[in-house]
């Protein structure tokens, strides 16, 4: 598969090298993976449950480490950063399960997301007023409690958090399942206008065909291991990745 | 009968303070690291000796004995929080495992200040001048309006900090969801580190009040303050600081006018039972999170 | 739930790749090695008059194996954690009392009255169970508070008041020691029944996601009500066999939130949800009580604090359950 | 295969390391040991818990007792001196721990006798043991009357005033004095309720009105409210059964309160706790079993006087001695005479002494006597009233008494003034 075409290095603000990772000391979920993902492009990971792809996630954001390989961001490796340090360093994450604070009104949501930058008032100030003009649907529930946002809403909420002090690269874990369909499709634009601002974002995905349309490049794994990857198109067009995927869709029954 | 009425609402409201304000460092601790504290008695105990210390035996006023409370017990619970802590909190079941890691921190701190003061019943011998305000033929002693005056100016304050900076905010964000701190750039183990030994000194803070209005205490008293202090955050609802001063209030309510009207034994009976139908009507305590309900 | 743990996945990171943990299957012969094995505690428990002059260490020993495994019922298959454990350990101590004293029963009758006394009071706070946490263990401890004060409240005659009561009718402190013997024997057993059938697996279902054990369509309730009868009614028993032992019953020692807190510290540094846990845990302690009594009587306490704090540190689940997971092989020998 | 062998093995020498733990705890039964060489007397004293501090203020009189007793070579028993060993071992207050402590000194220990714990509660649940092991026990903090009703053979009381005649000598100087209505409060133990009920019936025997009969849980802190109460219902004597932290607590509050009684009874008002109070403490009545000023026709051992002179110079820095540490020395000396008199130190011997000095012996605390079951009959208590700058003066029996009583007891004004 890496018949497909590469882009220039320069571009590439994550890569993966060779990274191993296990979960108990034995039980081997990422195995001798070799990923990049760059700035300004959203890059899809795709694959059949259980094969590894959130797990991707939580390696790169420092919850689980390596055994072996390394993640260089911006040409420093990442490990041994700790995670709460990622939104420090410039990677966003918005999880599959809530990450709100549901008791907290929205603005408090959101200037704990300033965490990092907290003792400057005035930026604070300035980067919650920024993502409240982005999302327009959270400023009438400013004041309002987390917990009385709709399942769309909290997800806008979660992201605009995300983008409170101008990460780099944004981290999506499923971002449209557990919320209704009319919204879906709006996360899913938001997420490639996240990547015409420049941010490199990766998006975790079990819902293939969106995922595939709203990516620039497209990465599918299997049992820890990357099986094939190329640009977007490809996948849209090739009968053959179709196919595939029609196989493990069947498979796990998606 | 009335002028006792009035004597015991008076009462009622200074003690729910000083019982608010115990279960108030109790909260923070619990809801934020769902660490069960069981030696915070002895942590108030021991900053009702650092009272009976600075004013018995160094001969200077109860509230020097604030400040070198908070500190000493801020430093101790900063040495056992680093050593202990990461893997109190990395446990399958922390409030398990704190509850017992934390029994026995009580007994080493029991037998800590047994060493030190032995057996006997040491009392704080330190009295204010005037000794008590007369206000519309009643008596209000002084030393509680100063450990109710101390106790109104460190809860607004402790409100201020949990309700209006970052900080607090995060310690009450972690109640909510503890995994999405670490999302947001928050480093949970040392927020908790400091949250746990600012927890421990206002624990000793309470201890100087305390040790003011009930000037008796023996190594062995700090029990009775574990208990109470759980009883107050349960019935307020765990997590919430409001609940814990609300819960102080009422079981100080319910102890004061049954205790007029019963009798002692029925006052603390009250206080029980009080909670016991609280929560079977509301699991969750008074202003608690529908998470814990079963 | 723990979507962003390092070291304890959850099912939904990586559901299939992570092979479900093997479900250990006991090996027929560790249980029929552990059968033995309490059969030789019981037969040299029973030879212990013979030898010895002093029964009251061995028969405080059985008490503990007994309370902490009847807790274990409880708190280590369940998860919930019963600080007002004392109420049923002291109803049955009064219940004995009352009957013996007042109403000259004689110890059969006194022991079926304090083992009904268990169970009434165990159905009388069934309610609680709904609630989860520290709001069951704080609740349960105020019961039991409640419950003291209100046999302190009631008249002399009836219950002593807080003199207590005093047990002037002699029973048979071998007899009692027996039968002490049999009821932790039992209590074991009925761990071990429980753990070696489905029952214990669905228990077990209840301790470490209540929701989900619904779910797949464990009867929950049912299950925990059964184990908190047992429990309750093992503690009285206990109870009950204490107090005509002693025979000086008070509300203050018979209530003692002790007897609650030893029981789950004995139950948990064993192990809790292990069958062996809480009788290593109970012999290991009463031994190291003993031990550090005798030989450091100043400093007791404060051993006593450093060796429970620090096995908690190192050994998080229990010495048992710690080897169990360290090990996992032993799970077919260890249960 | 070879795993589970080794399983086995292993298991097997697990056995062995318990049973090689745990054989010191089955001892052999006990035996007299022939060739006496000391007198071992067991006893058990507390190091942490409620009985902590009074148990260890007994254990200070007993210390100095043993010195005085081996100064001069030890007790002369069978024609022969022997030096006494005291083997001391820890109960923690634990009615639990109590048996398996004298099942130890019995057994492991092999003690000839014992000295009860402190308490009745322990005392009670000590007595099962060395009575069925036909032990003799000197009881010497044992004041509630039950102990004495269950047929123990071998306890005898030889210190404590029992809790039924405590309230007598207070209770007749209050009406002496015109007082007429006498409230407790109690904490909900039973010595401490089984005195306030008894101050309750010797009010009402000698035609006294009771007040109010507060009673409290262990852990109530604020005692306001019932003592508004007991004001209200015009004590004159306030009768405090509970422990000495409550009652530094209770004098506090009625303190700030600016609450008032005529006179205020507690077995600690001279503890060094209370005393520590200072001008508060003036006023109150105690209970004391020895005065220095108050000499009974001793025919054994040291007056008052000369106790308390050889106590302040074994622990001259204090604590002081109380009424436990008296009660405690009293009964050692009884014990010294019934150890000495009788022909062996079995049990039935040593009982059937304590039943023939009965009445003959008048140490310190007055005439010790005993009715067949060991209970006390003997020993009247003293009132004490402290006074300004710490001085104690002795106000009831009227027959023994120093000083005419401070009634009413000054207010907390005048004593601020004085």
């Amino acid at each position: 598969m890496n018949a497909l075409a590469q882009i220039g290095p320069d571009s590439t603000l994550i890569s993966f090298r060779n990274v191993y990772a296990a979960y108990f000391g034995d039980i081997h979920v990422l195995k001798n993976l070799t990923l990049s993902f760059r700035s300004g492009e959203v890059t899809g990971i795709i694959g059949p449950n259980g094969a590894g792809k959130s797990t991707v996630l939580k390696t790169l954001l420092g919850f689980l480490k390596p055994s072996a390989g390394d993640i260089v961001f911006d040409g420093r490796s990442l490990l041994g950063t700790p995670s709460h340090d990622m939104v420090h360093v410039g990677v966003g994450y918005v999880p599959q399960n809530s990450s709100l604070f549901l008791d907290l009104s929205v603005e408090d949501n959101l200037i704990l997301g300033c965490w990092p930058v907290r003792r400057d008032g005035a930026r604070v100030r300035r980067a919650i007023d920024r993502v409240l003009g982005d999302f327009p649907m959270l400023a009438p529930f400013r004041h309002g409690r987390a917990g009385e946002l709709s399942g769309g809403q909290r997800r806008f909420l979660e992201i605009a958090r995300a983008l409170l002090i101008e990460p780099k690269a944004l981290l999506f874990d499923e971002p449209t399942a557990m919320i209704a369909p009319k919204y879906a499709s709006e996360v899913y634009d938001h997420i490639a206008r996240l990547a015409r601002q420049g941010i490199a974002v990766i998006l975790v995905d079990q819902n293939v065909r969106p995922c595939i349309q709203v990516s620039d490049y497209v990465y599918i794994l299997e049992l820890g291991q990357k099986t094939m990857e190329g640009d977007a198109d490809a996948f849209r067009s090739d009968e053959r990745i179709r196919a595939e995927i029609g196989r493990w869709l069947e498979v796990s029954g998606g | 009968m009335t002028s006792l009425m009035t004597g015991a609402i008076v009462n009622a409201i200074a003690l729910g303070i000083l019982y608010g304000l115990l279960g108030l460092s109790l909260t923070i601790v619990y809801g934020a690291m769902r660490i069960a504290n069981l030696a915070h008695g002895e942590m108030v105990l021991a900053g009702s000796y650092v009272a009976y210390v600075v004013t018995t035996q160094l001969g200077y006023s109860p509230l020097a004995a604030i400040p070198v409370a908070f500190i000493l017990l801020f430093l101790l619970a900063f040495a056992l929080f680093a050593v202990a802590g990461r893997r109190l909190q990395a446990a399958r079941d922390p409030e398990m495992a704190s509850f017992l890691f934390f029994y026995g921190v009580s007994l080493m701190v029991a037998s800590g200040l047994l060493f030190l003061f032995d057996a006997d019943a040491r009392s704080v011998i330190f009295q204010f001048q005037p000794l008590s305000y007369r206000v519309l033929g009643l008596v209000i002693p002084k030393a509680r309006v100063v450990a109710v005056g101390v106790a109104m100016v460190l809860v607004p304050a402790l409100f201020l900090f949990l309700y209006r900076t970052t900080s607090g905010k995060a310690l009450r964000a972690a109640v909510m969801n503890r995994d999405a701190l670490r999302i947001v750039g928050v480093d949970v183990e040392r927020l908790s580190l400091v949250a746990f030994s600012v927890s421990a000194g206002i624990a000793g803070v309470t201890g100087v009040l305390l040790a003011l209005v009930f000037p008796a205490f023996t190594p062995f008293s700090g029990l009775d303050y574990t208990i109470t202090g759980f009883v107050v955050i349960v019935l307020g609802g765990l997590g919430s600081p409001l609940g814990a001063l609300l819960g102080g209030m009422i079981f100080a309510f319910s102890e004061q006018l049954t205790t007029l009207w019963i009798g002692q034994s029925a006052g603390v009976l009250a206080g029980f039972l009080i909670l016991v139908l609280v929560v079977a009507i509301r699991p969750a305590g008074l202003i608690g999170q529908a998470e814990w309900k079963s | 739930m723990s979507m962003v743990m390092q070291s304890a996945p959850s099912a939904e990171t990586a559901p299939s790749v992570r092979q479900r943990a093997p479900l250990f299957r006991l090996h027929r012969a560790s249980v029929w090695i552990w059968c033995l094995t309490l059969a030789g505690i019981s037969l040299i428990a029973v030879s212990i008059p013979a030898v010895s002059a002093g029964v009251s260490f061995w028969f405080y020993l059985f008490q503990w194996i007994a309370l902490a495994s009847a807790l274990n019922l409880m708190a280590g298959m369940t998860g919930y954690v019963p600080f007002g454990f004392a109420a049923f350990f002291g109803i049955g101590a009064y219940a004995a009392a009352v009957l013996s004293q007042f109403h000259h029963a004689p110890t059969w009758a006194a022991l079926v009255g304090a083992t009904a006394a268990g169970a009434l009071l165990a159905v009388l706070f069934a309610p609680t169970l709904r609630l989860r946490g520290v709001f069951f263990s704080v609740v349960s401890l105020s019961l039991a508070i409640v419950l003291r004060s209100v046999i302190v409240l009631l008249p002399e005659d009836v219950a002593g008041g807080s003199s207590g009561i005093t047990i002037t009718g002699r029973h048979d402190p071998i007899r009692l020691y027996y039968l002490m013997v049999a009821v932790s024997m039992g209590a074991v057993a009925i761990a071990t029944a429980i753990s070696v059938t489905p029952h214990g697996l669905r228990l077990k279902a209840i301790g470490d996601d209540l929701d989900a054990a619904q779910i797949i369509g464990v009867n929950a309730k049912g299950l925990r009500l059964a184990m908190w009868m047992l429990s309750g009614t093992i503690a009285a028993v206990c109870g009950a066999l204490e107090g005509l032992y002693s025979s000086a019953i008070d509300p203050a020692a018979a209530f003692n939130i002790l007897i609650s807190t030893k029981a789950i510290i004995y139950a948990a540094l064993g192990g809790l949800g292990t069958v062996m846990g809480p009788v290593v845990g109970a012999v290991l302690m009463t031994i190291t009580d003993e031990l550090i009594w005798t030989r450091f009587p100043i400093a007791n306490l404060f051993i006593l604090g450093l060796i429970v704090s620090a096995t908690v540190l190192f050994f998080p689940r229990g010495i048992v359950g710690s080897l169990l997971q360290r090990h996992p092989r032993f799970r077919r020998w260890f249960f | 295969m070879k795993r589970r062998q080794f399983l086995k093995m292993s298991r097997g020498i697990g056995f062995l390391a318990v049973g090689a733990a745990i054989g010191p705890f089955v001892a052999p039964t006990h035996a007299q040991t022939s060739g006496r060489k000391s007198i071992r007397i067991g006893m058990s004293v507390a190091s942490t818990g409620t009985f902590a501090h009074d148990s260890q203020s007994g254990r200070r009189a007993i210390d100095l007792w043993l010195e005085q007793v081996n100064a001069q070579g030890g007790l002369l028993h069978q024609g022969q001196r022997y030096p006494v060993e005291l083997v001391v071992r820890d109960d923690r207050s634990d009615k639990q721990l109590a048996p398996r402590v004298y099942e130890s000194l019995i057994f492991d220990e092999k003690v000839d006798l014992v000295l009860a714990p402190y308490g009745s509660t322990l005392t009670a649940a000590a007595a099962t043991i060395t009575d069925r092991n036909d032990i003799f026990m000197m009881g010497w903090a044992v004041a509630a009357d039950s102990v004495f009703k269950q047929g123990y053979k071998y306890i005898v009381n030889g210190g404590t005033t029992p809790v039924s005649r405590v309230p007598e000598v207070p209770v007749q100087a209050l009406k002496r004095f015109g007082g007429k209505v006498v409230s407790t409060i109690a904490v909900d133990e039973p010595y401490s309720d089984a005195l306030a009920g008894s101050f309750r019936a010797t009010a009402e025997k000698n035609g006294l009105a009771v007040g109010v009969a507060e009673k409290y849980s262990r852990g109530a802190k604020d005692f306001t409210t019932i003592l508004n109460k007991a004001a209200a219902a015009k004590t004159d004597l306030l009768c405090i059964t509970s422990y000495d932290t409550d009652m530094i607590v209770m004098l506090r509050q009625m303190k700030e309160n600016d609450i008032n009684f005529p006179a205020i009874f507690s077995t600690f008002s001279q503890n060094s706790s209370i005393l520590a109070l200072g001008n508060d403490a003036i006023g109150l009545w105690g209970q004391s079993n020895i005065d220095p000023r108050v000499a009974y026709a001793v025919n054994l051992g040291p007056t008052a006087a000369q106790y308390l002179d050889a106590y302040n110079t074994k622990y001259p820095n204090g604590p002081q001695s109380d009424i436990n540490s008296a009660v405690a020395f009293a009964s050692l000396m009884v014990l010294g005479a019934i150890i000495e008199r009788a022909p062996s130190l079995t049990a039935p011997d040593l009982k059937a002494a304590a039943l023939d000095l009965s009445g003959h012996l008048t140490v310190l605390n007055g005439t010790y006597r005993i009715d067949e079951t060991g209970f006390q009959t003997g020993y009247d208590i003293l009132v004490i009233q402290n006074t300004a700058k710490g001085g104690r003066e002795v106000i009831a029996p009227a027959a023994v008494a120093t000083s005419a009583p401070l009634f009413p007891m000054p207010t907390w004004d005048q004593k601020a003034k004085m």
